[in-house]
C-alpha cells in the first residue's frame, strides 16, 4: 500500500500556497492501489497543481467511473466533493454538474477502459460540447481492476499477464479528441512530474475541454514479450515459486528529460516505451500539422508528449448555452418561478 | 332543418380519417376549439402513425356534454378523406350514423352500407377550382372538411373566423384564405344536406375555467414552475413534446430581462444513459434536473437509477409510457412500465413512483416529484403515458400558489456547516432514515465522497458487512418514511359497495365513465385511484375495505395489481384483473363489459382469473 | 500427541488472514488439495477484497466429515498473517480454538486471550535464514504456515509433495524449494508444539468420485458441451473467470487438428450492451452463444433483453451476481437480481430463469439453458452467484451421456422449406405459442424480417390494436409452454412436516445443513428449492401442501417471496422470510436461528414479517 | 408514399444478372419515407448494387438499429434475412451475426442519429474490429424519425424546422473512421447513382469494414437559414396556409457530375451544399494526406466525395481470431464436444 495522505498536522515549516495552504491541503485518502502503480504518481501530481495553483480546496468537484485510476479521486483534495460514479459515464455526471454550477473546477479521472470501451461514446459528445473540465485518462493499456484483459489502447502484439497478445488496433485518446475537435490535448507520463504539473494546472485552467492522456504503466498486469523481467521470462526462470496472486512490491517509475528529446522509459516489467517532448519550436495550434507529425512519431514507435493541441478561442457550453454567470444553482427561486400571473398569461393560450 | 336527436345534441363522436403530412391536424385543432369556446366539453384523440409522411392518420373528436374524458369506443361521424383506409372507416361508423367523404372520385363499390347516411362532398374539386397550386389544394381540402363539418353541426361562423384570426395574428391573408375554404365546405353542405344534423353542437357553458391542454405540456409547465434550471433528455415518442415545451416555456419566460442570458440548461444528450447521468450530476450539485424519456429509455436508465438510489441522489424522470415490448408501438398508449420502473435496476432498488391521470395531475405532480426526490434524496418517477402526454385534454385552470418555495430537503448551508463538528453525509440523525446532504463549493469540511459502491454511514468506502448493511437497512427507514409522504390515493366510496374498482392514471377517465354507466344498471362500485408508489396507508384500508376488487389497468401482465400483491397485505385472490392492452386508450364500455361479465347473478364472483382485452 | 478430540476429527474449521498481493492462495490450495486427497470433505471460501495489492484477504478452510458444503460461521483455527486485522481475526477463533501467528516480531498487547491456544511461529524469521531475495522470502512465509498446518493437522507431507510435483511439473526446481518451506514450517511445529492438535485430520475414503472445482469454471465447461461457438462478454467481478475457463478450454479442445484454426469466436465487447447484442446476433444466425456478466451488465442489457423477448431470439446469459445495489461489493455474495431478471426490459416482459446451486449444477443447466433457449426462443438467464462461481466446491464427478444433441428446436432446414408454400416467422401452428425459425443464406423463401416493433404474426410491421394483441397474447402462451418444459424443483418432502422451507440457489447448502440440526432439536421440515422461472407446477403443490413457509434467500428485499407471491396462488402470509444479505455466504446457524425464532412455542406462528440477517 | 417495390412478375424483357435474377428480385416492402426522402435514392442503389454483384439474395443479411433510415432495410432484397434491432446497437448484432456465419454479406444501415449519437462507442469498435460489413450511414444532419432534431453530424449554423439554430461542431463520420484506422472509408450522394453504385458494390466485397457515408437530404426537417424556399422563408411570405404537420411531396434530389469537378446540389428546401468527385490522381492509401484533404476542402465548405481511404492488407475479424473457413453455425457438434472422454481428462485436473 501506498502512502498518499498522511495525518494533517500543518507543519509551521511546510510551504504555503497564495491561500495559505499546505501540500497536506490537498491531500486525500490513502492509496489502496498496488505499491508502484502509475496511477499514484499522477495523484500526486495533482495535489501539487491544486496546490500550487491555488485552488480552494472545495471548488475543486472531483468525478469518477470505475476502474483503479477511477478510485484514485478519493486520494487527493478531501476538501473538495468526490463522485465515483458507474463505469464510463462519468462524462454525463460532469455535465450535469458543471450544468449547475458554472463556477467550479471540474477534474475527471478516468482509465483507458473507463474511457475508450464502455465509456467511449460519452467521452467523444462530452469533447463535442466543449464540456468545461479537465479530463485525465490515466492511460495503462489494460483493465487493472479486472485484473489485465487488453483494453482498447492497448498496441499491437502486447502480451498480457495471463499469456495471450493483442492483435487489435489500439484507439488513441489523443488523435480522437484531436479529431472530435477538442480545444486542448496532452499527453505525459505518470512519472513525469515536471511535465505532467504545468499541463495540469493549465488544464484546470483551460475555458472549456481538457484532455490530458497520461501514460501510467500499471505494475501488475502490463507485461511484454522479451523482457528479460517479465513475468514470462521471471516464471520459467529465476523465481523460485510463482503464485497466481503475488504482486511485487515496485518504486514508481519516474522520467526526467529535456524539450525535443526521446527518452527511452524501462517498465516494471522490462518493456520500453520512448516519450519525446515537444521541442519548443512545435506549433500547437496547427490540427492537421500537429496530427500528421503526432502520426509520424508513432510509426517510429514514439510518444510525443507535451501539449498537442490548443484551440482557446472555442467556446464552451456555457457559452454556447447562453448561461448567466451566476451558477443556476444559485439562482433565487423568485427568479424562477413566472408565479400565478405567469401562469395567467399561459393558460390564455389554452383556452 | 332535420329533426334534432335531444338525446345526441353535444353527445357525439367524429372520427377523421386522414393522411399523415397532409396537414390536417390544424383543421382537427380548429374544429376541437370552436366546440371548445361554444362551451361544450370535448376531448380529442390522436391515432397516428410512427412514420412522418404518407401512412393513415385518425383524430377522433368526442362532444360529450358530460365532462367524459375517455375514448367513447364509437363513431357517429366519420370523415373518410383516405382512400386506403376507406373500406375499413366506413365499418367503424354506428348504426344511424353519418360518412363524409371526397365526391370529388365517385367510389361506388364501397358504399354499401344501409345502415348509415353517407355523404359526399366534391372537396378536392372545390379546392381545385377555388385555389392554385398544389399544396395550397391539399392543405385547402382539410380546412373545407372543417367547414363542411361547421354546417353540419352548426358552428358558429364568426368564432371560427375569430380563431383563425387569432392563430395566425402575424399573418392575416391567412385568415382569408383558410376563411374562403371553410366557407366552400360550408355554402356546399347547406346546399346539398339538411343542416344541422340530428346531432349536432348546441352551446352550453361548461367550459369556462377550463383549458385544453396536453399532459406533456402541463408537465412542462410543472417543470418551470418547480424552478428546474437543468433539462437533459434524448428524443423518443411519445417524450419528446415534453422537453419541446419545457425549451419553449423557457425561452419565454427564463430570459434575464437585463442580459438575455438563459436561467437554464438544455442539453440535447447523446442517449437515454446520458441523459439521465447528466440529470443525476446536476441535482447532486444542487441545481433541479430532469430527464423526460419513454419505455426503451427506462431500461437504459436501469444503472444509472440503481446508482442514485443507493448514493442517494435526487432526481426526476419522466416516462412517457408507449406500447412495449421494446420498440414496440412507438404511437400507441399502454401503462407497462409500471413494474421496471417501481424495482429497476439490478440488487436490492425500489423507487418513488407517481402516477398523474390527466394533464392537471401532470403539472402538480412534476412540481410534487421535484420536492419528494430532495425531500428522499432518492429518484422519483413519474410515469405519464402517451395518451395523457400528447393528446388535448379538457382540465380545470391550473392553479398556483406564490407562497410556494421549493422543498429542499436536508440540505445544509455554510451556517450550518460551520456549527458542524464533523459532517457524515449518511447518518440517520432524525431517524427518519434520511441524512444530511451539502453542495461542492460551500466549504471543505462537508465535502463528502459519492460512491455506488459498497459505504458505510459515514461514507467511507467499506467490504464489511456489517457496515454495508447499516446504510442497506436505512435505506427501507427512508422507504417508510416515504410512504407517509407521497400523494394519497383518490378514493371515492360513496356507493358504499362490497365492491371495489383499482386502477391508475389515465384509466381515470374510463372508470369514472364506466362507473355511471354501472350505476345506472344497478350497479354500485367504489372506487380508488393509486397515485404514488410506495403505496400511501389508505391505500391499505381500502383494499382491506372490500371483498372483490377489480384492478383496471393498460397492460398484459396486470402489473398494478402485482405491485398491490406484492407491497399491501390484500388477499390477491380478491383482485380482479380488467386488462387493456392494444395500444388504444381504454373505453368505459370495456370496463362495464369486464364488471358485468363478473357480477352477473350465478357467476363465481370470488373465482380469480383476469379479462383481457 | 496431544489428546485428540474424536467429535471434531476431520470437523473444524481453519481460517488464514493475510494480505491480497502476497501469494497465499497456493498455499491455501495446496492445504485443500491434500485435505482432499486424504478423503475428507472440504470447503474453501475465499473473501477477498476489491482491488489488487495491499488490502486484508481471507481464506477459510472447512473440513467436513459430513460433507456439508456451506460456510462454517465458525473458527477453530485462526492464521493471523495480517498485521492490520489482526485484532479482529484473534476475536474472531471460537473458544478452546487455536491462533497460528508470526512470532518473529512480537505482538504482546494483542495476546489477551485466556480461552485460546496462541501458537507462535517465527515465519519471518524462518524464511529469512533460509531464502534469498524480497520476493522469495515473502512467497515462502505463505508456503511455511502451510507446513505448520501440516504438522498441526497431521497432514501427509508425502502427499504435499507429490502435489507440488503435479503443480510444478514443468519446474521442478520449484518443488524442491516449496517444499523446503514446508519442512521448515512442519519442523518447526513439531518441535515446538504438541502435534497434531485435539482436532486434525484422519484419512477417509469420502471423495472418491468427487473433484474440487468452482462453478464458473463448471459453468464454462457446460458452455463448451452445449456446443457454444461464440462467446461475447465484458469484464466484471465475479462473472470474469467464466470467460477465462471457456477461453481455456476452447483453446485446448476447440482447436482444429489439422488446420489449427478455433472452432469459436472469443469476443471482448466495449460494454454489456454490445455484449448482449452480439450474442443474441449469433443465436440469431444458428450459432449457440452466450455472455456472462453480474448486476451492474443485466441492468445495462435491460433493452436488448426487451428485444429478444418480444423478437423471440434465443441467447443464454450468466448472471453471476454480487452485492448490490449498483457497484455495491463487487467479491462479496448475493441473491439480489431474481426480480430484475425475472421481468427485465419496460413493457410486458418475462425472462426464463435458471438458478443452479452448485458447480454441478452451472455445468448441467448450462446446458439446459442453450436447449431452452432454443426450444423457446427467448432469453435464458442462469442465475449463479460469487459464492457457487469463484469458491471451490466439493462436487459428484460430472457425467457426460454421448448420446446427447443439442435441442434445436423448431428450425427449419432447406428441406422443410421447400416443401412449404410460404413461410411465416411468428404462426402458432402448433399450439404451443412457438413458432418455426430459418436462418440467413438458405433459401430467399424462408427470409423474414426480425423487429423489436410491433409486428403481426405473419411478421409484418404493425400498428394494428388486433395484430399487435395477437403476437402479445401468444407469448403468454409460450409462457404457458416453458413452464413445462423447465427443470423441476428438488423437493425433499421426508419430514411430512406441516412446515416447510423454499429457498433457491447457493443457500441450498446451508439449509442441508439446518435440516440437520434441526431434525436433532425436534424440528423436521419439508424442503423445496426452485430451479427455474417459470415455476414447475410441483412448485403450486408444495406450496399448497404446507402451512407455513419459510423462504429463505440472500437479498433484503425477499425477492424470491416477491416471485412466488405473483406467480402462484399461495397466500402470502404463508410465507415467512429469512434474509441474509451481509455479502457473506449465509450459513446454517442464521437458519437454525431463524426458524427457531419462529417455532419456539408461545410464538405467534402466523404471523407475517421477516427475521433480517 | 414512394413505390419502390412493385408486384414481382418477372418481365421476360427485364435484365437478369449472372443468377438470371432481375432487379425484382432485389427490391423489398414498399417504403414509408416521405416522397423525395434521399434514404429511398439510397434504397434503389443498393437493389441496382446488389443485383449488379449478382449476390444471392439469401445471402444478404440486412441490419439496422432506429430511424427512417434504419426502416429501409425492409425495402429492399426481400429475398434475405433483415434484423430491425434497437436504436444505435446495430454493430453489436452484425457482430454477432457476422461471427456466427463468416459467409454471408453483411450489410448495415444506419442514421446520423443512430450512428453518431447513441450507437457512437459500437461504431468505433466495429472499426477497431475491422469487422466484415458494409456500413452505410444515410447521413442528413437530423433526427428525422423524432421529427428533426439535429444529429452530431449537424453543420454549425445548421436551422432545424423548429427554428433553433445549431452551435455544435459536427462529428464527421468520415475523418472519426480513418482515425479508427477503418479499412474502406468513403462518403456520397444519395442522388449520385453513378457514384454510390459502384461503391456500395466495391464495399459488398471488401473483406473488413467498409463505411459510406452518404449525404441523404431529409425532405422534411432539413432546412436551412437564408434559403428562399426555406420553411422559415416560406412561412412568412408564399405560403397560403401553414400547418405544423403538412408535408410537400417532393422528387428526389440526384446529381451527376465528373470526376475531379464540384457540383453545387440545391436541396429541397433552397440549400445548397457542394459536392468535389476526388479526380483520378486521389491516391486513397495515404491516411495522413487524405485526412488532410478532406478538412481542406470542407474548411473550403465542400464534401470530397468517393472512395477517401482504403486499406485492403489489414486483417477482420475472423482473420484475427483464426475460425475456420466453414461458419462456425455449420460445425457438426460432433467437433464441437469433448465428449465423455474429453470430460473424464478436464476432470483429472480437479481432484
Ligand atoms: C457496468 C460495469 N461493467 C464492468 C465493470 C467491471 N469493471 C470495473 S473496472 C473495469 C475496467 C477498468 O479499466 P480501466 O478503466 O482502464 O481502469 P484501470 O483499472 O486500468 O485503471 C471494469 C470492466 C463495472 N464495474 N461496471
Ligand atoms: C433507446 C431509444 N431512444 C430513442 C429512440 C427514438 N428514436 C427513434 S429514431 C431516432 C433518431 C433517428 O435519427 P437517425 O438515426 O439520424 O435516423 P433518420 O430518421 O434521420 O434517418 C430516435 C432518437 C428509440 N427508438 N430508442
Ligand atoms: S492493478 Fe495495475 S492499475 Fe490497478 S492498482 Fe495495481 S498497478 Fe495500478
Ligand atoms: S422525415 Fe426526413 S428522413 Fe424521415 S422519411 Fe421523411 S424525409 Fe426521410
Ligand atoms: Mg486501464
Ligand atoms: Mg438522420
Amino acid at each position: 500500500m501506498t502512502f498518499i495522505a498522511k495525518p494533517k498536522i500543518a507543519h509551521p515549516s511546510l510551504p504555503k500556497n497564495a491561500l495559505g495552504l499546505t501540500r497536506r491541503d490537498y491531500e486525500g485518502a490513502l492509496s489502496t492501489l498496488c505499491a508502484g502503480c502509475g496511477h499514484d504518481s499522477i495523484t500526486a501530481a495533482i495535489v501539487e497543481a491544486s496546490w500550487g495553483v491555488g485552488l480552494e480546496p472545495q471548488n475543486l468537484v472531483k468525478l469518477s467511473g470505475i476502474g483503479c485510476s477511477s478510485k484514485t479521486t478519493a486520494y487527493f483534495v478531501s476538501g473538495g466533493h468526490g463522485f465515483n460514479s458507474v463505469h464510463g459515464r462519468m462524462p454525463a455526471i460532469a455535465m450535469g454538474a458543471n450544468a449547475a454550477n458554472r463556477s467550479l473546477s471540474y477534474i475527471g479521472v478516468s482509465g483507458d477502459g473507463d474511457t475508450l470501451s464502455i465509456g467511449l461514446g460519452q467521452f467523444c459528445h462530452a469533447i463535442r460540447r466543449n464540456l468545461n473540465m479537465l479530463y485525465i485518462i490515466e492511460n495503462n493499456g489494460v483493465y487493472g481492476l479486472t485484473k489485465g484483459q487488453f483494453s482498447a489502447s492497448a498496441d499491437i502484439g502486447t502480451r498480457a499477464k495471463k499469456g495471450e497478445t493483442n492483435f487489435q488496433p489500439p484507439i488513441d485518446p489523443v488523435l480522437l479528441a484531436m479529431t472530435l475537435g477538442a480545444s486542448f490535448v496532452a499527453r505525459s507520463f505518470s512519472g513525469d512530474k515536471q511535465q505532467l504539473v504545468p499541463l495540469i494546472q493549465a488544464g484546470l485552467k483551460h475555458e472549456g475541454f481538457a484532455l490530458i492522456d497520461v501514460l501510467s504503466p500499471c505494475v501488475t498486469f502490463n507485461d511484454h514479450e522479451g523482457s528479460t523481467k517479465s513475468y514470462a521470462y521471471t516464471r520459467e526462470h529465476y523465481e523460485p515459486a510463482v503464485h497466481a496472486d503475488f504482486i511485487p512490491l515496485e518504486r514508481e517509475i519516474t522520467a526526467d528529460y529535456k524539450e525535443g528529446e526521446a527518452l527511452p522509459v524501462v517498465l516494471h516489467d522490462g518493456s520500453r516505451i520512448v516519450l519525446r517532448k515537444l521541442d519548443s519550436a512545435y506549433d500547437p495550434t496547427d490540427r492537421s500539422r500537429a496530427a500528421a507529425q503526432i502520426q509520424e512519431r508513432m510509426k517510429g514507435g514514439e510518444y510525443l508528449t507535451g501539449l498537442l493541441y490548443l484551440e482557446p478561442s472555442q467556446n464552451e457550453f456555457h457559452q454556447v448555452n447562453g448561461t448567466p454567470d451566476a451558477p443556476l444553482n444559485s439562482l433565487p427561486y423568485e427568479v424562477l418561478s413566472p408565479g400565478s400571473k405567469g401562469l395567467e398569461k399561459v393558460l390564455a393560450r389554452y383556452r | 332543418m332535420s329533426k334534432a336527436d335531444p338525446t345526441r345534441i353535444n353527445d357525439f363522436t367524429i372520427k377523421i380519417a386522414t393522411v399523415n403530412g397532409t396537414g390536417s391536424a390544424s383543421a382537427n385543432a380548429l374544429l376541437m376549439k370552436s366546440i371548445f369556446r361554444s362551451g361544450i366539453p370535448v376531448v380529442g384523440k390522436n391515432y397516428f402513425p410512427s412514420n412522418i409522411q404518407g401512412l393513415p392518420t385518425w383524430y377522433e373528436i368526442r362532444v360529450t356534454k358530460d365532462g367524459y374524458v375517455a375514448r367513447s369506443g364509437r363513431v357517429d361521424i366519420m370523415v373518410a378523406m383516405n382512400a386506403e383506409t376507406y373500406a375499413r372507416d366506413v365499418k367503424e361508423v354506428a348504426p344511424g350514423g353519418y360518412l363524409v367523404y371526397d365526391s370529388t372520385w365517385p367510389r361506388p363499390a364501397l358504399l354499401k352500407r344501409e345502415d348509415i347516411t353517407v355523404l359526399g362532398v366534391p372537396l378536392a374539386r372545390l379546392c381545385n377550382e377555388n385555389f392554385n397550386g398544389v399544396r395550397t389544394r391539399i392543405l385547402m381540402k382539410n380546412i373545407c372538411y372543417a367547414g363542411v363539418l361547421a354546417a353540419l353541426l352548426d358552428l358558429d361562423l364568426a368564432q371560427i373566423r375569430a380563431l383563425l384570426a387569432e392563430t395566425y395574428a402575424k399573418k392575416p391573408q391567412l385568415v382569408e384564405s383558410n376563411m374562403k375554404a371553410i366557407q366552400l365546405g360550408y355554402d356546399y353542405a347547406r346546399a346539398h344536406v339538411e343542416c344541422p344534423l340530428p346531432l349536432h353542437v348546441v352551446k352550453m357553458a361548461h367550459t369556462a375555467g377550463h383549458i385544453m391542454i396536453d399532459g406533456n405540456t402541463a408537465a412542462a409547465l410543472g417543470c418551470v414552475f418547480a424552478g428546474a434550471t437543468v433539462a437533459a433528455w434524448y428524443p423518443i415518442t411519445p417524450s419528446t413534446s415534453l422537453m419541446d415545451a419545457f425549451k419553449m416555456f423557457a425561452e419565454r419566460m427564463r430570459i434575464d430581462p437585463q442580459t438575455g442570458r438563459r436561467n437554464f440548461a438544455f442539453i440535447q444528450a447523446e442517449d437515454e444513459l446520458a441523459a439521465a447521468g447528466m440529470a443525476i450530476g446536476a441535482m447532486w450539485n444542487g441545481a433541479r434536473a430532469f430527464t423526460a424519456t419513454s419505455g426503451p429509455g427506462i431500461s437504459l436508465m436501469n444503472e444509472f437509477l440503481g446508482l442514485a438510489y443507493y448514493a442517494e441522489v435526487p432526481v426526476v424522470i419522466f416516462d412517457i409510457q408507449r406500447v412495449g415490448p421494446s420498440t414496440g408501438m412507438p404511437t400507441r398508449t399502454q401503462q407497462g412500465d409500471l413494474l421496471l420502473s417501481a424495482y429497476a435496476s439490478h440488487g436490492d432498488t425500489r423507487h418513488v413512483c407517481l402516477y398523474p391521470a390527466n394533464p392537471e395531475e401532470c403539472f402538480y405532480m412534476a412540481v410534487q416529484a421535484f420536492d419528494l426526490a430532495e425531500r428522499l434524496q432518492t429518484p422519483v418517477i413519474v410515469l405519464s403515458d402517451l395518451d395523457i402526454g400528447m393528446n388535448d385534454w379538457l382540465c380545470r385552470d391550473l392553479k398556483w400558489d406564490d407562497n410556494y418555495r421549493p422543498d429542499r430537503g436536508k440540505m445544509l448551508g455554510l451556517e450550518e456547516i460551520l456549527k458542524l463538528e464533523k459532517f457524515y453525509r449518511f447518518l440517520d440523525k432524525d431517524g427518519d432514515g434520511i441524512g444530511y446532504r451539502t453542495l461542492p463549493g460551500v466549504h471543505p469540511k462537508a465535502a463528502y465522497f459519492t460512491r455506488g459502491s459498497g459505504h458505510t454511514q459515514y461514507g467511507a468506502y467499506t467490504e464489511d458487512a456489517a457496515d454495508y448493511q447499516i446504510v442497506l437497512d436505512r435505506l427501507m427507514k427512508k422507504w417508510a418514511t416515504a410512504r407517509r409522504v407521497v400523494p394519497r390515493a383518490v378514493i371515492d366510496a360513496t356507493a358504499g359497495s362490497r365492491f371495489g374498482l383499482v386502477s391508475v392514471g389515465s384509466c381515470d377517465g374510463a372508470i369514472r365513465e364506466a362507473l355511471d354507466v354501472l350505476k345506472q344498471r344497478g350497479v354500485g362500485l367504489d372506487y380508488m385511484r393509486v397515485r404514488s408508489f410506495p403505496f400511501s396507508e389508505d391505500v391499505e384500508k381500502f383494499l382491506a375495505a372490500h371483498e372483490l376488487l377489480f384492478v383496471v389497468e393498460q397492460n398484459r401482465d396486470a402489473q398494478l395489481r402485482a405491485l398491490l400483491t406484492l407491497e399491501t397485505a390484500v388477499d390477491k385472490s380478491k383482485l380482479r384483473s380488467l386488462l387493456h392492452y392494444s395500444g388504444l386508450p381504454i373505453s368505459s364500455s370495456f370496463i362495464v363489459q369486464g364488471v358485468l361479465a363478473e357480477l352477473q347473478p350465478g357467476q363465481r364472483v370470488l373465482s380469480p382469473g383476469a379479462a383481457h382485452g
